[in-house]
């Protein structure tokens, strides 16, 4: 993985879905994970599983994309080369 | 004198507390017998999803809270379609039953009140 | 016209609280009445005492301490949203035995009835959102 | 005018747009100025100048959108019959 | 692995801060170091140590003061932001002449050069939004 | 050791205090010898508008903070091309000489930072 993308609102995703590469991963945390109800192209995702379940997604969450804990969080942070946070 | 007071609710329900705090407010409103109606809209839908665990990050449950509405006396709760339709929401996954409007009505409504707030 | 004002956005994080405040002094100054300022959700940070306004920016905090004072202006802080964000008065630090007061006293930490009070007892109803 | 419509940001006017009747008026603050440099459509449209001062847009605002101190604004809310504030 | 972190929103407002504090957790359950926690923009209100908690919602001020008191976690927050936020120390405090200390005394307030210093002496840089 | 550490900002300059503190953390690493590089993408470009006057509400002018960068060492500026088009915004109405990239360049801006943050 080169970087992790982090997407935090649904806005956010405008600005961060053009500048994926093959390469990188996407984590969807927050209010971010309502993205996780479509197919998304571009990276590879993933979703912050305590996010998706407080707000009553489980059965909401694409194919496409994996859950992730947050100790899935710090290995995707360890496996990356750096960390890029979007917000709108 | 009563007034009519439209709570407006249009935010997501975990991103911040302002949709729980929003809807304290809504419940004093209906303790305090005014004429409250209350609009779902855009990601203020999400706060009406079924399933919902604000334990899984520590808080409360937003949809659980909405649940309360109607002992508190707000009955009036109303949820725009097209906002629904966007997100691909119906009444199934929905907690609580909820009036669809589309826009005419939603300006009908809203040109009936003396307040509109979030 | 007898105005009451909502804010809900915080002082520097939101554009809200300062664009508030012209409004407020706008309409004193052209003669209607502000029958109360209700701060909720982080509008209750404009009430925080103990700020340093930077040299070069509009000390917001006290411009609202001047509306409160100057025009008998009610500056009223939701007890509820006041308390998580940390600001309290003297009779809640004492009540939540805290080293301090945080609020200005121009502020009064109200509950929520005064909110709905502000909506029926005003012309019209003006929040200005985060 | 029926109702006066607030908007504070871009985003929120997505939301505002479809509610509009013919008789009411919007007025852009603070981030919502940026909105005045097109054409807009469905009521009366006022931006408020400081703010648009602030962001150096005086060269660019619509021709059919009026600025408004805040006197006019104190006006706008005093001819209205009810204020609905937009944010995203 | 080291790792830096920066706090952008405040508590309530945002749910970046207990985003951040439950990957702060698990990052040191793995074995990782954390440097420092900046906390810059409204971040630094998760300081703010008069905070009443609701009891049905977590205390995530308390959570912060416990990754620095038992896990020796350094918690920065940013001087100008605080300042102007209201939150002090008890140096700040009487160097500004204010009644009272708002920031608790497991936060230290300390100058943006420590931020730069968050991101060189790190492995990654991980900043949470508001 | 210098790392290159990239400032993304991506917020309109006036609604929030986000942009005026990002800038202050700006000046900063660029004393701190840094290889520094900032890109402006989104409603971020507006902080480039020029003749911008904070004063008009109460506040510090944007624009002219930005115009403090090279200073402080910071030359290596950015702007997002797709961004400019869709807001209207060219060269002229800048208050700052930028670099465009397209959004395949600014992919080899990220890919060659040890830090981005905003």
């Amino acid at each position: 993985m080169a970087t992790l993308h982090l997407v935090n609102k649904p806005a956010a995703w405008e600005g961060c879905h053009p500048l994926l590469d093959a390469q990188d991963a996407v984590l969807l945390i927050e209010d971010g994970v309502y993205l996780a109800q479509q197919a998304l192209s571009g990276a590879t995702f993933y979703a912050l599983e305590p996010d998706i379940r407080a707000r009553g997604l489980s059965q909401r969450i694409h194919t496409n994309i994996r859950p992730a804990s947050f100790d899935d969080f710090v290995g995707l942070v360890e496996g990356c080369q750096r960390v890029v946070t979007w917000s709108a | 004198m009563a007034k009519r007071i439209l709570f407006l609710l249009n935010r997501a329900p975990y991103g911040s507390s302002y949709a729980l705090e929003a809807i304290e407010s809504i419940l004093v409103a209906g303790v305090f017998d005014q004429e409250v109606s209350v609009l779902f809209t855009g990601a203020g839908l999400y706060q009406l999803l079924s399933e919902q665990d604000g334990g899984a990050i520590g808080g409360r449950t937003v949809g659980k809270m909405l649940g309360a509405l109607p002992e508190y006396g707000v009955t009036e709760l109303f949820a725009c379609r097209p906002s629904a339709e966007r997100l691909g929401l119906t009444d199934a996954n929905l907690c609580l039953p909820v009036t669809w409007l589309d826009y005419a009505e939603q300006r009908r409504l809203i040109g009936r009140q003396d307040v509109v707030t979030g | 016209m007898v105005i009451s004002i909502a804010v809900h956005g915080a002082p520097y994080a939101s554009a809200g609280s300062r664009t508030a405040l012209r409004f407020a002094e706008s309409a004193l100054r052209l003669g209607h009445r502000i029958h109360r300022v209700f701060f909720y959700h982080d509008g209750v940070l404009a009430a925080a005492g103990q700020g340093v306004a930077p040299q070069d920016e509009e000390d917001l905090h006290a411009g609202w301490v001047r509306l409160g004072e100057s025009h008998g202006v009610e500056l009223a802080v939701c007890i509820a949203n006041a308390l998580k964000r940390g600001m309290l008065d003297e009779a809640e630090r004492d009540r939540y035995e805290k080293d301090a007061a945080t609020a200005h006293p121009a502020f009064t930490i109200v509950g929520l009835g005064q909110l709905i009070e502000a909506m029926t007892a005003a012309d019209r109803f003006v929040t200005f959102a985060a």
